[in-house]
């Protein structure tokens, strides 16, 4: 048998427990968790089917937050998507607009001045660092943590945001990547403070972990929760810690080395169990690792401009052809596919979004598990509406 | 990896009578893909994945594509002979393109770390002969993708398990992401309306708001 | 006849008819709820304070909440909507009248009962734990032998094996 | 005696009216200020902003009855063994033993229950 | 051993609820609106027209050019041009809008309007205090609402106004340089001419009386 | 009417209420809930004898009630239990139906 | 009449300062009752108790409220409540007003009944809710001489009418035909029923030792030092465990973090009360605060000397100031762990009270009776401890090791 | 003409009335319990401001309700989608009067950024009254503050009798808004013409 062979997906029937005689032990009780809820990260709905509290069906349900990114790319200019990549995933503009600003220079063949990728490399470690911060903030939360876990990863947040303030102007809208480098430069200050915040977060995740890692009653809510096979992982085009919580060596700033991510020296966390507590770990060993990044990217980056000088603002128009481009993200592979017709708009935009795709296997994980699970296990997919209905 | 022609010929080898194309791609990174006829798409499929040098076990992104029908304009250089001298022209060809929608695989290797490879079905037409077999049942990942690209443009993807709408609502009529959809018109309010946004705009406040501009201006 | 057992005995008996007839089950339930704490507070009245707590506490606190599960178990607490009374509902009634028609003479006329009333009894908690462990020792292990038959009884009647053959849904 | 049921009876009509009170001021505001405004989806069931579908009333999974079960037993055995307790010091170990011998008996059953896997709430 | 760890993730709650009152590091709360974040250099909320000198309406730097309406990514910005002109900071005859919208209401906070416009004249304001209830007119700013001053300019982003302003100053020295050039060649030409006149007039006697050249006394703000 | 009586009216009184009940109820869980009313007004019959019967310093009364309690306590469990079975075998818990369905 | 005011007046003055202010309102209520004729005394006693209960409990839960929020603000890092003082004033008192519009808010507030719920039960609910919770107060003692009726069986009555709290609970979550509601009642009855349990297992064992259930007699027992220091039951090794096991306890029949899986906000909306708006609503909250500190008043009686001060130089503090001064304390860690702790899941929550609290409240009930049957001397304390902590370590390891939870490892790919 | 007695008595019921409308309207503006409601990215800036920098628990305000029948405000924060607005308008339809509503960020003013998509509501006001609206996009934490202070001042300035009373307080008014119900292309009604009354456009 092929290791690798696809899962057949779920055949979704409900089937109530039966008892001897063929009678149902007791209704099933089909309740819709969301769109309004407090713990389904937004507008996400899913309908439960629960079989006392066990979960025996359970349908994610989209489109709350359909808000057209696609259709709108096509009818604007490439410049103008820019922006609205940082409205995918509300979380990482700075990635978002990466992926679609390597999209757009493979497509031009624009080159990036190397202290724009180094800056790049530095945004986007931040980034992940204040994702994964967030996350494991939520999941705690979801887990019914009364808000402090989160209260201290938006502390933690609220740093990094003043950074990127600082250098792009929003908080959390960034848009500060252009096709050919960064629209502005970082100064020396600016990375003087960067290397004080990511020494001072060591502390913090250390404090972080003490606080919640061994808990017991953590352990008991995510070990053995959510499991997924790597083989079904990979199947199902699961990307991100998700994946690698399962156990698969798959990170794209390994793989396609984009950036400079060749340059530094970084490890990937790799989970054996594919549970929820390994997805959880996963995310804080890699921010362990993104300190690494910063650390070394902080020393290292050298002086010089941060645009092509090649590259155009106003009145961009690529060559006809298409491309495909991805960064790792962190919620997972981000891909950008991009068709030309050579006019000022793309032909197609298409975005690529980790969560949507992660999601996909989100009944698998669920099924037999309690309905806390389920809010638990979601919370471990790490989504963000924004990118799932886009 | 091998290059996508060796793939060709090792797919052509493997499943004889299929017709592969492989389009060519202009841009710098230059991404060719292969357009399998959709029904040997599912063979073709399976060979990229379980073949042991391919192993394309990832498939990251399906992407459906609208080409409405479209005249298309193509400079040809042509020698023609002017007045006994020969002189090179160019000249306008236009082709009709046959409406159609398109399904777009890229296909990565998780295994084998490499990818990717592009694959592009072809549904005949844009009105009803929309059905493409479904690559779910060998790629999990691609569910939701094409449940999304049902929704949004129409294609019926044969075997999927599960094709409903997944974004818009059930009583939704039509693919809003077909270039011809038409969305509904609701600029009743827009102090700065534009292009078609202004004609739609317009629509609702008749030319009788057209005075208060200041004679001499044209907007 | 104090004025307080006559509310007391009012409110209780009210609240027997009320749950024997109401159409809700889980409002029968309710009014069940409220005889039992009415008849606890019947005890205290007549002194007999761990009677009437232990009264509180076994049915008030166990055995109506047992008696909702049981309800929420069988039916799920709409009313009804076929006829709630059993056919010969009539002949029922007839014989509880009749029931309460002779035990009432016979209290009203009996002569065997004590006419004086003595000064209340002490019933300490104390000495009922005394009389527990020394006289009542044997009955005591009947019971905790009876209470465990009854828990492994009544958990067996109630949670018959599922079918193990259709036991899906557990595991993903 | 009676007296100090008394109590009881004025904390039991105490509560009623603590909880009624404001309940009736509530209402009263409603009344002269703020008019009630009952509609269609006000008073529907609330379902995360869905309209509702299902009943909530239904048939209950028998794993709730099992722990009343078990919980009823040992409620019933608090009320020997608090009186027992009481007496405790003045027992003698013969009659600690009897008790040990009434509670093994009823962890038996819990044993038996735990063993059975009963104890698991799936 | 059961509750170590529980026991340890209290510690670290309790280390911050005391914390909270000794160090700012576990106090991390700003009271607004009595205290307020420092703003960041580059912080930006909505675009503004900056305008030099005093007036508003004269020293409007916006040429209606129209390019950051074409570029607004939701189109939020509608601007009508003047038929008339009237010189721009270089002295050069320019239209200028007659209306210049942007709704706000839309407005993404891009800084895309910023980064097109050519001539440094839509800049992004810091202002967030704007929430209101009048969400049709209030929200919907007019020209006169959006021209601020360039001090103001220079208050809210101090670097980037110095740039700007120096930018502006090249085009402006080059600009003039290029007029000087032209009024040179011009001079010389009229010089050239008035010449010949001078020679021809030489000896008309000069009687204009002399121009009082008493400085204007200095502002006491600036 | 002494209080001796009065509690025995009572006690009575609720006997004949939980036995109409019981038989007329067409549910089995009220039939249940009728026999406990009976249980409950014989333990009231009992406090009432020990209360104002002739010797109030011997506790039995109240015993006998605690037993009862217990007994009674593991009686509901057990009914309870069996309804609980009977619908779960016959999707009814209509003693009538039952009654039908198993002749 | 006057002679009776003046022997108490006497009775008074014999009294140290210390215990005069103890005795204070003692005293006063003892002054008002010999004022009023004979056959009014009981009604005017019982009056003047209860409105003293329903003034101070309802008074420290508003307080209780704020502080909580406040509390939980500073644990993360914030102010939390600070703005609202008094009203018409601009005094800000640093927050504490906060309860105040947050009363009237929900006393204005509409209130909300759904079409399709059962509108009596709907109704009664939160009502029914506060009389077991307030009638629990008549038997704690509060301080010296202060309790409001002293029964025989008072611990009795405290299980008895705090077991009567679920029916209230379902009444709510059935009634409001809400499958979220419904959901949090079951597992509100689950729970509660679970856990009362090993509450009163746990209590069992002071019973033991005391040898009564009236709650003056335990705190008696405690009320006695050795070299200065309090003979609390909390200071032995099955008092301790017991301690543990009670305060577990009542963390889960109060529905508190992590326990609160009733109202499990980011499970189940807000569980019982979905359906409740306006002052109902409150009244929810009012129950749920005041049954907590009820428990909690119980669980300072038993193991925490009740109204004893922990240092004999410190009983010059009056006993009603230990009593409240215990409880909030204990209220403030029921805060401390709620801005802690995740909340458990159903089953595990059932596991730690049917797996782990009961059988070592039985264990701990065997070692109060070896404790009582060993000669007071070190080798019992050794014995009692021994057993108990090796119990404990036992039953941690399986409730745990079962689902062979612990710390993890994990690989990096270069 | 009105006699001295009865004039005074008519003062004193005012100042009576008066009193009483300030400690509603107090209690109302300090105690404003928002909706657990987040739509899109304005959502993590509103959850950022009840985190610890910004700390929306400073106005008493951080009781984040996740039933609608105990909250509110609602903060409609984020883009308010087609196949969203039924249930935002249910939403609102299920809490208790008085009830208010804060349009954070462009998307729940207009549509903001993405107002020409074919599923995106241009703005929640055509369904529901808004009382504050925030601009921005996302505001900053820091705005929704503001906006808060800009209700709170609505809410103190509120009459309680009298014809130009609130919504909530006159019988006459529905305490409903009508649900869209989903269309083939658009909701149906597109828009309620009550609460929507733009101005008209003057070009
Ligand atoms: S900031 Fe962006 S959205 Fe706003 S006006 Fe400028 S370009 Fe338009
Ligand atoms: S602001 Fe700048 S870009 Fe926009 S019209 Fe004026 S000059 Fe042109
Ligand atoms: S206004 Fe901006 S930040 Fe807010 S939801 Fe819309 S796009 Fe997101």
């Amino acid at each position: 048998m092929n290791a690798f062979a696809a899962q057949p997906p779920k055949n979704f029937e409900v089937k109530p427990k039966l008892d001897r005689s063929g009678t149902p032990i007791g209704d099933l009780l089909e309740i819709s968790m969301g769109p309004h809820h407090p713990s389904t990260h937004g507008v996400f709905r899913m309908d439960v089917v629960l079989d006392g509290e066990t979960v025996v069906k359970l349908k994610p349900v989209f489109g709350y937050l359909h808000r057209n990114h696609e259709k709108i790319g096509e009818n604007i200019s490439y410049l103008s998507s820019m922006p609205y990549t940082d409205r995918l995933d509300y979380f990482c503009s700075m990635t978002n607009n990466w992926a679609y600003a390597l999209t757009i220079e493979k497509l031009a063949g624009l080159a990036v001045p190397e202290r724009a990728e180094y800056i790049r490399v530095i945004m986007a470690e931040l980034t992940r660092l204040q994702s994964h911060t967030c996350l494991v903030g939520f999941f705690v939360q979801d887990m019914g943590a009364l808000g402090t876990p989160m209260m201290y990863a938006f502390r933690e947040r609220e740093k990094i945001l003043d950074l990127f303030e600082e250098v792009s102007g929003a908080r959390m809208m960034c848009n500060y990547m252009r096709f050919g480098g960064v629209r502005v430069d970082v100064s020396d200050d600016w990375i003087a403070r960067t290397k004080q915040l990511v020494a001072d977060y060591c502390k913090f995740l250390d404090e972080f972990e003490t606080f919640i890692a061994e808990n017991e009653i953590v352990l008991a809510r995510t070990q053995g929760v959510g499991v997924l096979s790597r083989e079904l992982a990979i199947s199902a085009s699961i990307t991100g810690p998700m994946l690698r919580a399962a156990g698969v060596n798959y990170d794209l700033r390994k793989v396609d080395k984009y950036g400079f991510y060749s340059r530094f020296n970084f490890k990937v966390p790799l989970g054996d169990h594919g549970d929820v507590y390994d997805r959880y770990m996963v995310r804080v060993l890699e921010m362990r690792e993104s300190i690494k990044i910063l650390d070394e990217a902080l020393r290292d980056i050298p002086a010089g401009p941060v645009m092509d000088p090649k590259a155009k603002l106003r009145g961009f128009r690529p060559k006809p052809g298409e491309v495909y481009g991805r960064v790792e993200a962190p919620k997972g592979e981000l891909g950008f596919y991009v068709i030309s017709d050579g006019s000022p708009n793309p032909y197609r935009y298409r975005i690529r979004p980790p969560s949507f795709v992660n999601l996909t296997i989100l009944e698998d994980m669920c099924l037999g598990h309690k309905v806390s699970d389920a809010i638990v296990i979601l919370g471990s997919v790490d989504i963000v509406l924004g990118e799932v209905d886009r | 990896m091998e290059t996508l022609e060796q793939i060709k010929v090792r797919l052509e080898q493997a499943l004889p009578q299929t017709r592969l194309d492989i389009l060519p791609n202009e841009c710098p990174a230059g991404e060719r893909s292969l357009i399998v006829e959709s029904s040997r798409a599912v063979d073709v499929a399976k060979f990229l994945r379980d073949d042991s040098q391919l192993r394309f076990d990832y498939c990251s992104n399906v992407t459906g594509i609208d080409w409405p029908e479209a005249k298309i304009k193509t400079k040809v250089k042509k020698k023609v002979v002017v007045e006994g001298v020969e002189k090179e022209v160019e000249e306008t060809i236009e082709t009709l393109r046959s409406g159609h929608l398109e399904v777009v695989y890229h296909l990565y290797s998780m295994e084998l770390k490499h990818g990717p490879v592009v694959l592009r079905l072809r549904t005949g037409n844009r009105a009803e002969q929309t059905h493409l077999p479904s690559l779910t049942p060998l790629w999990r990942g691609a569910e939701f993708q094409e449940r999304e690209i049902f929704d949004l443009y129409g294609v019926i993807f044969d075997g999927h398990p599960d094709l409903r709408r997944i974004l818009m609502w059930d009583e939704f009529e039509g693919h809003p992401m077909r270039r011809d959809y038409v969305a509904p018109d609701d600029f009743e309010y827009e102090p700065t309306p534009h292009d078609e946004v202004l004609d739609a705009a317009k629509k609702h406040y008749p030319v009788a708001a057209q005075p208060e501009v200041k004679p001499e201006v044209k907007a | 006849m104090s004025l307080p057992f006559i509310i007391i005995a009012f409110v209780t008996l009210f609240a027997a008819a009320a749950a024997m007839s109401l159409r809700n089950l889980v409002h029968c339930a309710l009014a069940l709820t409220v005889t039992f704490a009415g008849l606890a507070a019947l005890y205290l009245n007549l002194d007999a304070q761990f009677v009437g707590f232990a009264q509180i506490l076994v049915y008030v606190g166990a055995v109506a909440i047992l008696i909702v599960f049981a309800i929420l178990l069988t039916r799920s607490g709409d009313s009804p909507n076929q006829a709630v009374l059993a056919p010969g509902w009539f002949y029922g009634i007839v014989i509880s009248a009749t029931i309460f028609t002779a035990l009432g003479w016979a209290v009203l006329n009996s002569g065997a009962l004590p006419k004086q009333i003595l000064a209340a009894p002490e019933a300490t908690v104390k000495s009922i734990g005394e009389a527990l462990m020394t006289k009542y020792v044997l009955p005591l292990e009947v019971i905790g032998l009876l209470l465990t038959a009854a828990m492994i009884g009544a958990v067996v009647i109630a949670l018959k094996e599922p079918a193990k053959t259709e036991d899906s849904g557990r595991k993903s | 005696m009676q007296n100090s049921y008394l109590v009881l009876v004025l904390l039991a009509v105490a509560a009623v009216g603590f909880a009624a009170a404001p309940l009736a001021l509530a209402w009263l505001w409603a009344k002269f200020f703020s008019p009630q405004k009952p509609g269609k989806d006000k008073n529907a069931i609330y379902e995360c902003g869905l309209e509702g579908k299902g009943d909530a009333w239904i048939h209950f999974r028998s794993e709730y009855y099992l722990y009343g079960i078990i919980f009823l037993v040992f409620d019933v055995e608090t009320i020997f063994l608090l009186p027992f307790a009481v007496a405790f010091t003045g027992l003698s170990a013969g009659a600690f033993v009897a008790m040990i011998v009434f509670l093994l008996l009823l962890v038996e059953g819990l044993v038996w229950a735990w063993r059975k896997g009963f104890l698991t709430w799936k | 051993m059961l509750g170590e760890q529980i026991i340890k993730g209290m510690a670290v709650t309790a280390k911050n609820f005391f914390g909270s009152y000794v160090s700012k590091e576990r106090l991390t709360t700003v009271q607004y609106p009595e205290e307020r974040l420092v703003p960041k250099e580059n912080t930006r909320q909505f675009p503004f027209l900056v305008y030099d000198g005093d007036d508003a309406e004269k020293g409007l730097r916006c040429v209606a050019c129209q390019i950051c309406e074409k570029e607004c990514p939701p189109q939020c910005i509608y601007i009508i041009k003047s038929k008339d002109k009237k010189p721009d900071y270089k002295g050069q005859a320019q239209v200028y809008p007659i209306t210049f919208d942007i709704d706000i209401s839309v407005c993404m906070s891009c800084s895309i309007c910023v980064e097109v416009c050519p001539f440094e004249s839509i800049k992004m304001d810091t202002e967030f205090e704007l929430s209101t209830d009048d969400r049709f007119e209030g929200l919907l700013l007019h020209k006169k609402d959006l021209a601020k001053s360039n001090s103001h300019y220079h208050k809210v982003h101090a670097q980037d106004a110095k740039d700007s302003d120096a930018a502006l100053a090249v085009e402006k020295a080059k600009a003039e340089a290029k007029a000087k050039a032209a009024a040179e060649a011009k001079a010389k030409a009229d010089a050239e001419a008035k010449a010949k006149a001078a020679a021809a007039a030489a000896a008309a006697p000069v009687g204009a009386p002399p121009v009082p050249t008493t400085p204007p006394p200095a502002s006491p703000n600036k | 009417m002494t209080p001796l009586q009065g509690c025995l009216l009572v006690s009575a009184l609720l006997f004949a209420i939980g036995f109409a009940g019981a038989v007329t109820r067409r549910h089995a869980i009220l039939a249940l809930v009728g026999i406990e009313l009976m249980l409950n007004a014989a333990n009231l019959n009992f406090i009432a004898f020990w209360r104002y019967g002739a010797h109030p310093e011997a506790i039995t009364g109240v015993m006998f009630v605690i037993f009862s309690i217990a007994i009674a306590a593991a009686e509901a469990a057990v009914g309870l239990a069996l309804i609980i079975a009977i619908y779960r075998h016959y999707k009814t818990s209509n003693l009538d139906e039952v009654k039908e369905l198993k002749g | 009449m006057s002679e009776q005011i003046h022997h108490a007046f006497e009775a008074f003055q014999r009294l140290t300062l210390v215990e005069k202010t103890d005795q204070l309102f003692v005293f006063l209520k003892h002054l008002i009752l010999v004022c009023i004729p004979e056959s009014l005394q009981p009604l005017v006693s019982g009056l003047l108790s209860v409105v003293l209960i329903m003034s101070v409990f309802p008074g420290i839960f508003a307080i209780i409220t704020v502080i909580e929020r406040k509390g939980l603000g500073r644990i993360q890092n914030r102010y939390g409540p600070n703005r609202v003082g008094i009203p018409f004033t601009k005094i800000r008192l640093c927050g504490f007003g906060q309860f105040i519009p947050d009363g009237i808010k929900s006393l204005t507030k509409e209130d909300i009944v759904p079409r399709d719920a059962d509108k009596i039960v709907h109704f009664l609910a939160p009502i029914v809710m506060l009389i077991p919770v307030l009638l629990a107060y008549a038997v704690l003692p509060f301080g010296k001489n202060m309790t409001v009726s002293d029964f025989d069986a008072g611990l009795l009555f405290f299980f008895a009418v705090g077991g009567a709290v679920e029916l209230s609970v379902f009444m709510a979550g059935w009634s409001s035909r809400n499958k979220y509601s419904m959901l949090g009642a079951m597992r509100a009855i689950a729970q509660m029923i679970s856990y009362e349990i090993p509450l009163i297992l746990s209590a069992v064992t002071v019973v033991m030792i005391v040898g009564s259930l009236k709650l003056t007699d335990i705190v008696a027992a405690q009320n006695y030092y050795t070299l200065g220091v309090a003979h609390w039951f909390v200071f032995t090794p099955w008092g301790l465990v017991g301690f543990i096991l009670f305060f577990i306890a009542s963390l889960a029949e109060s529905n508190r973090c992590p326990f609160d899986l009733p109202e499990a906000e980011s499970e189940i909306i807000a569980g019982y009360f979905t359906e409740y708006s306006g002052f109902k609503f409150a009244l929810f909250f009012l129950g749920e605060y005041l049954g907590m500190f009820a428990i909690i008043g119980l669980g300072i009686t038993l193991f925490l000397g009740g109204w004893t001060a922990p240092v004999s130089f410190l009983t010059f503090i009056p006993s009603y100031v230990w009593f409240l001064g215990k409880m909030i304390g204990i209220v403030f860690v029921f805060i401390w762990i709620r801005g802690t702790l995740p909340r458990l899941r159903m089953d595990q929550l059932m596991n730690l009270a049917w797996k782990f609290m009961l059988p070592l409240a039985l264990i701990n009930i065997l070692v109060a009776g070896i404790w009582h049957f060993m000669c007071p001397d070190w080798q019992r304390w050794l014995v009692c401890t021994a057993i108990i902590f090796g119990a404990y370590v036992v039953l941690g390891r399986g409730l745990m090791g079962n689902q062979k939870l612990g710390k993890r490892t994990y690989r990096f790919a270069e | 003409m009105i006699d001295e007695g009865l004039k005074s008595e008519l003062q004193k019921q005012g100042v009576y009335v008066t009193s009483m409308q300030e400690l509603y309207n107090w209690g109302r503006a300090n105690s404003v319990w928002p909706l657990t409601f987040g739509l899109a990215c304005c959502a993590i800036e509103m959850m950022a401001a009840s985190m610890a920098r910004f700390d929306l628990a400073r106005f008493g305000a951080e009781v984040f309700r996740p039933s609608p029948r105990q909250a509110d405000l609602m903060i409609v924060a984020g883009t308010v989608t087609k196949k969203m607005a039924p249930l935002v308008v249910r939403l609102y339809n299920q809490m208790p009067e008085p009830k208010y509503v804060i349009a954070m960020g462009a998307c729940a003013i207009s549509g903001g950024p993405f107002k020409q998509g074919y599923n995106v509501l241009k703005g929640i006001d055509r369904y529901l009254p808004v009382d504050v609206a925030i601009p921005g996009c996302p505001p900053r934490p820091e705005a929704l503050l503001h906006a808060i202070m800009t209700l709170q001042e609505k809410i103190l300035n509120q009459k309680l009798t009298g014809p130009d009373r609130p919504r909530h307080l006159n019988a006459d008014v529905e305490g409903e808004y009508p649900v869209p119900t989903y269309g083939p292309h658009d909701l149906q009604p597109s828009k309620n013409s009550e609460v929507w009354q733009p101005p008209p456009i003057q070009r």
